[in-house]
């Protein structure tokens, strides 16, 4: 069976419950890696999962990206294993440099958790490999460092990307996630594993983290 | 080698806007400091850092800062002061 | 606060010499009101504790039931009041990793935080300050402990201006067989793990016992989630791979309270070398080490002393401090050395058993009735409701609470009167929990007042489907010194052991906080804040308070015209009298084994407990949930004036949305239980006003939109 | 009257504790960086202000910090910086 890492660094703390939807929605063996075991030649995936790292301390992601994890992801990345970064995990691999952009305090400037609306545009790649063009997902998101800001928001809307439907936090282009290597390896600032299962959505909202897990599945056995 | 105190500020760059500062500006404005023109916020972190001298210790901070990205070019601007 | 003459004299009596500076201070810490429970300990005794389902009662550092056959749901409640109005955003903060620690110690893991916060009118710069820092801080710390906050109470007063209440529970899990022992033995070595000590927070707890004063800034303490975080890790790798015996918190008296009272609750005796202890400053003096309230550090009492190293790899792999500082010994007392200078040797039963003292209650003269104007406008009256802060949605604070983290919440703030949380662990099995406190009835009727909040909690956990099994107290009043305050804090207890009892509800920890005085030394509104917890076999059937539109609404419980202590009373007149509502124990009971009965059947859409500002809050909050209408008729909620009949706050009650082709069933039901159930009103999809009918007459209208913005009003000051 | 620019910084009083501060050195340390001895994090505000001289500015950030409750006297130092 294909196997998927989460990595888990000192004070990582959503591994567990994305363990549990990469087991029952994936349906995939999933381990979590402390950092700095993680080979990445060992695994057909691999998350970087949310919640914080490091106290987020300096600001989100930074001390974590300075972890030698860094270089075994970066090799993953030229072997196009595919990579999702979940909020902290995004913001993580913005910092290592392989996804474009970065995750600044919130226009607010305070944490901020509720359910959310993301429309998904130009889905390719593993993890959206269930969903289609234009396609609207529920899920909530729980970050204080989630506005996205780059200087060409251009061309990060020509790959795969989610649009926030109303912004919570100032992102640019209403940016809550973005892709490279034609969706091979996805950030988003949303949680997915908080959405997988039908009872995690209150009335009015859908769990729509589960398609990614579950593209995720179909992806791994029978390519993309 | 001796040890310096070295301090170092990362605040946004104008293109990422500062909402806080903005935010903090506008609620003084209309506590009524009128006085205050402009609020930017950032982040100070002080160093002890051993070096030859107070420039080679601010050197060694910018490196430093670039090296781990504590700050990042892309959105960040930073201020290095030399304290005593 | 320093000991008493009285005390000091009792202490050297039984030792026959003078006491050390060491042993002073770790009598201070001991004998202090926070550790020794001094003023209350006889009245908490008349609290029912004691359940089948009941694992551990009060006593240790956390409660725990068996909350199915194979898990034990582990609890406690503490307040952080004092910190909080010096240092708001980290007193709140530390408060949430104290409380965390204590679930830790029975072995579990934390898993979700509950809060109830009395904070000052937000209508001057300071209470807005502490507030938002209040908030902010629970936020940081829980949010980085990946522990979701998932439900809470806030408040807002003039009373709480200056000093706030801030009390903050944590729950945790394991398996019955896997809570600790707590069993340590003579020759069992003391490991003290985590953050150095240093002078930061020295003797905060005697600082907790004594009314506020700004100057006692000693006991500032920075907290640090991330450390707190590592620890949690580490010893849940460390329970399972069943390497200890005992955990403890450091809490308030810091490392001597500690381990005193693991040697008092094991009848052993305790050597400590103080000079083992890992320090933040090298020049730290014994008696600072000894009674240092630094926080995020525990001690760990390894279940077999040849397994060390395993443990101690644990630690080293999360890069945390530890060292052993001595051993548990048969002689039974408390010895502490400091590089090879005796500094404390005594009795340890001395150390736990200050000088009995008897403090007096005195009745305050009782609060008159007040008739409310008759010309008030009620519509107006309406919006004024529900532009109240304590009435407001509470978005800016619960959206600053990570409240989704583990991935379990099934029922997240807003949406459902508990929180309901998921097992996750390949079941659908779970839990609920409310918390209440209602300083305004407290205030006209402390017995009534406490239990009210038990009730309120109960009702709410009932209301989405699950069966209560557990309540913690926290109490928080003021100076014991004083009869005219003690009161409330004799009465509250009263009430709860009576609540208690009636319904069936075993009280598994608590905690009190007295000395919540202001700077001339009047009491602030005293409250108990009241957690309950709840079974739920399915939690994909718990109902939430999110209606689906053209549906009727049924009214569970009878509405008199309850106007005492309300909110519209404090609304329109600014302070409150007369009497609260009545606790109506038997109905609670009854409407708490119908309300699982309706989601267990799934009989209605939308659950949601009738509380402060009555129904007419009531079906505002469901009309924003759920962005549909609702018409009501006055009548049918009581035979009474409307404005009676939307405002009062008669408890045992709850509203329905019921599904339409359940009606005549859940009537039925409702009647088999003896409840009253009278259908109010209707839900609309496609009419999005509330409108509310007296005698064919239109006595409200208003829009949904208006309804949003006054419920919403919070959003803008916080 | 011209606009002056200061600098506030605010950040925890030397005898309490700095947890990010004590992190970020402890792993900049563990990075191979052996000559940052210690860090302290602080916030810091950059304000443009109207006044009559650098001297009144300073004086008037300071009265607006501790009136505002930018800072906490309790548990806050603060540092006021005049840039040019
Ligand atoms: N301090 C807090 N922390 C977390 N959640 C809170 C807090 N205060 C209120 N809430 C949540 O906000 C919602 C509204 O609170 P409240 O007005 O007390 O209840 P309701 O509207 O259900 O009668 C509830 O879900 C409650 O749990
Ligand atoms: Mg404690």
């Amino acid at each position: 069976m294909s196997r998927v890492a989460i990595i888990k660094y000192p004070g990582t703390n959503c591994e567990e419950e994305t363990l549990y939807a990469i087991r029952n929605a994936s349906k995939l063996d999933g381990r979590i890696v402390w950092h700095s075991e993680f080979k990445m030649d060992e695994w057909d995936a691999i998350i970087l999962p949310g919640g914080f790292s490091y106290g987020d301390y300096g600001h989100a992601g930074l001390i974590a990206s300075w972890s030698k994890a860094s270089n075994e992801i970066e090799k993953a990345f030229e072997n196009d294993i595919p990579i999702l970064g979940i909020c902290n995990g995004f913001q993580i691999l913005t910092e290592i440099g392989i996804l474009p952009g970065n995750l600044l305090y919130n226009e607010s400037a305070k944490f901020i958790a509720r359910w959310i609306r993301v429309k998904v545009h130009n889905p390719k790649g593993p993890w959206l490999s269930l969903i289609e063009e234009g396609a609207v997902l529920s899920m909530p998101i729980a970050h204080a460092e989630g506005r996205y800001f780059t200087d060409s928001p251009e061309n990060v809307i020509k790959k795969p990307w989610m649009e926030y439907i109303e912004n919570p936090n100032g992102s640019i282009r209403s940016i809550a996630g973005v892709a490279e290597k034609d969706g091979i390896v996805l950030g988003l600032m949303p949680h997915p594993e908080r959405a997988s299962f039908p009872w995690q959505s209150p009335r009015g909202f859908e769990p729509g983290g589960r398609k990614i897990f579950e593209g995720l599945g179909v992806s791994l056995k029978r390519g993309w | 080698m001796s040890i310096y105190k070295i301090l170092l500020i990362v605040s946004y760059k104008a293109s990422a806007r500062d909402p806080e500062g903005e935010t903090i500006a506008h609620e003084l404005k209309s506590l009524g400091y009128k006085e205050v023109i402009k609020v930017r916020v950032g982040k100070a972190f002080f160093f002890d850092i051993e070096a030859k001298d107070k420039e080679e210790a601010s050197e060694k901070i910018k490196k430093i800062a670039f090296e781990t990205k504590l700050h990042n070019p892309n959105v960040h601007d930073i201020m290095v002061i030399s304290i005593v | 606060m320093p000991l008493t003459s009285f005390e000091i004299e009792y202490a050297q009596k039984v030792l026959g010499r003078k006491l050390t500076k060491e042993e002073l201070i770790l009598l201070e810490a001991e004998w202090s009101e926070h550790c020794s429970y001094k003023s209350t300990k006889e009245h908490l005794k008349k609290l029912k504790t004691i359940a089948p389902w009941v694992l551990i009662g009060p006593g240790r550092d956390a409660g725990a039931i068996k909350l199915f056959e194979d898990v034990a749901l582990v609890a406690r409640i503490e307040s952080h009041n004092h910190p909080s109005a010096v240092d708001p955003y980290n007193g709140a903060a530390t408060g949430v990793g104290g409380i965390v620690r204590d679930v830790l110690s029975l072995g579990a893991k934390p898993i979700l935080l509950v809060d109830a916060l009395y904070m000052g009118s937000l209508k001057t710069r300071h209470s807005q300050w502490l507030a938002t820092n209040i908030v902010k801080g629970i936020g940081d710390y829980g949010n980085r402990l990946g522990i979701p906050t998932a439900t809470g109470l806030t408040w807002f007063s003039k009373s709480y201006e200056k000093q706030p209440l801030v009390n903050v529970a944590c729950i945790g899990l394991t398996k019955p067989e896997r809570i600790l022992s707590g069993k340590v033995k003579p020759g069992d070595p003391i490991v003290l793990l985590g953050n150095t000590t240093g002078r930061d927070g020295f003797l905060g707890s005697s600082f907790a016992s004594k009314p506020l004063d700004e100057k006692d800034i000693a006991a500032i303490q920075v907290g640090n989630p991330f450390i707190e975080k590592l620890i949690i890790d580490a010893l849940l790798d460390a329970f399972d791979k069943n390497l200890l015996s005992h955990v403890k918190d450091l809490g308030g008296g810091g490392l001597g309270t500690a381990i005193v009272e693991t040697a008092a609750q094991n009848k052993v005796g305790v050597t400590v070398y103080l000079d083992k202890v890992h320090l933040r400053e090298p020049d730290l003096e014994p008696f600072e080490i000894l009674a240092s309230e630094s926080q995020e550090r525990m001690i760990v009492i390894p279940k077999d002393s040849n397994r060390l190293n395993e443990l101690f790899k644990i630690f080293d792999k999360y890069e945390i401090e530890y060292s052993i500082i001595g051993h548990f010994s048969s002689e039974k007392r408390v010895k502490m050395f400091f590089k090879n200078r005796s500094v404390v040797d005594i009795p340890v039963e001395l150390a736990v058993s200050p000088p009995r003292i008897s403090r007096k209650v005195s009745a305050p003269v009782s609060s008159f009735e007040v008739p409310f104007p008759t010309d008030v406008d009620i519509e107006k009256t309406l919006i004024s409701v529900l532009s109240s802060p304590r009435v407001s949605l509470k978005k800016a604070v619960y959206e600053q609470y990570d409240w989704g983290v583990g991935g379990r919440t099934v029922l997240p703030p807003g949406y459902g009167d508990s929180a309901v949380i998921w097992l996750r662990d390949g079941s659908k099995r779970g839990f609920a929990v409310s918390v209440r406190g209602n300083p305004r009835y407290v205030k006209l009727d402390p017995f009534t007042g406490a239990a009210l909040s038990l009730g309120d909690a109960y009702r709410r956990v009932s209301a989405v489907g699950a069966a209560p099994l557990a309540a913690l107290d926290n109490i928080n009043s003021g100076n014991p010194e004083k009869p005219n305050q003690h009161y409330y804090t004799v009465k509250m207890i009263e009430g709860l052991a009576y609540a208690s009892e009636i319904l069936n509800l075993p009280i598994i920890g608590g905690n009190v906080s007295l000395y919540n005085e202001d700077e001339k030394g009047s009491m602030i509104d005293p409250v108990t804040s009241i957690m309950v917890i709840g079974k739920i076999e399915n939690i994909t059937k718990a109902l939430g308070v999110v209606p689906v539109g053209d549906s009727p609404l049924v009214l569970i419980g009878k509405t008199e015209p309850e106007l005492g202590g309300s909110e519209v009373q404090e609304v329109i007149l600014g302070d409150v009298y007369g009497r609260p509502p009545v606790f109506r124990a038997d109905t609670e009971k009854k409407l708490a084994s119908f309300a699982k009965k309706v989601s267990e059947k799934e009989l209605a859409y939308a659950a949601h407990s009738v509380s402060i500002g009555g129904i007419a809050v009531t079906v505002s909050k469901m009309a924003y949930w759920g962005n549909v209408g609702i018409t009501l008729n006055s009548l049918a909620i009581c035979e009474c004036s409307p404005f009676e009949a939307l405002f009062s706050e008669s408890q045992a009650r709850i509203l329905y949305e019921v599904k339409p082709e359940s009606l005549q069933e859940f009537l039925s039901l409702a009647q088999s239980y003896k409840l009253k159930a009278s259908v109010i009103g209707h839900t609309l999809r496609n009419e999005k006003t509330i409108r509310v009918q007296h005698n064919g007459k239109e006595v409200i209208r208003l829009d949904l939109s208006k309804v949003s913005e006054s419920l919403e009003a919070l959003e803008k000051t916080l």
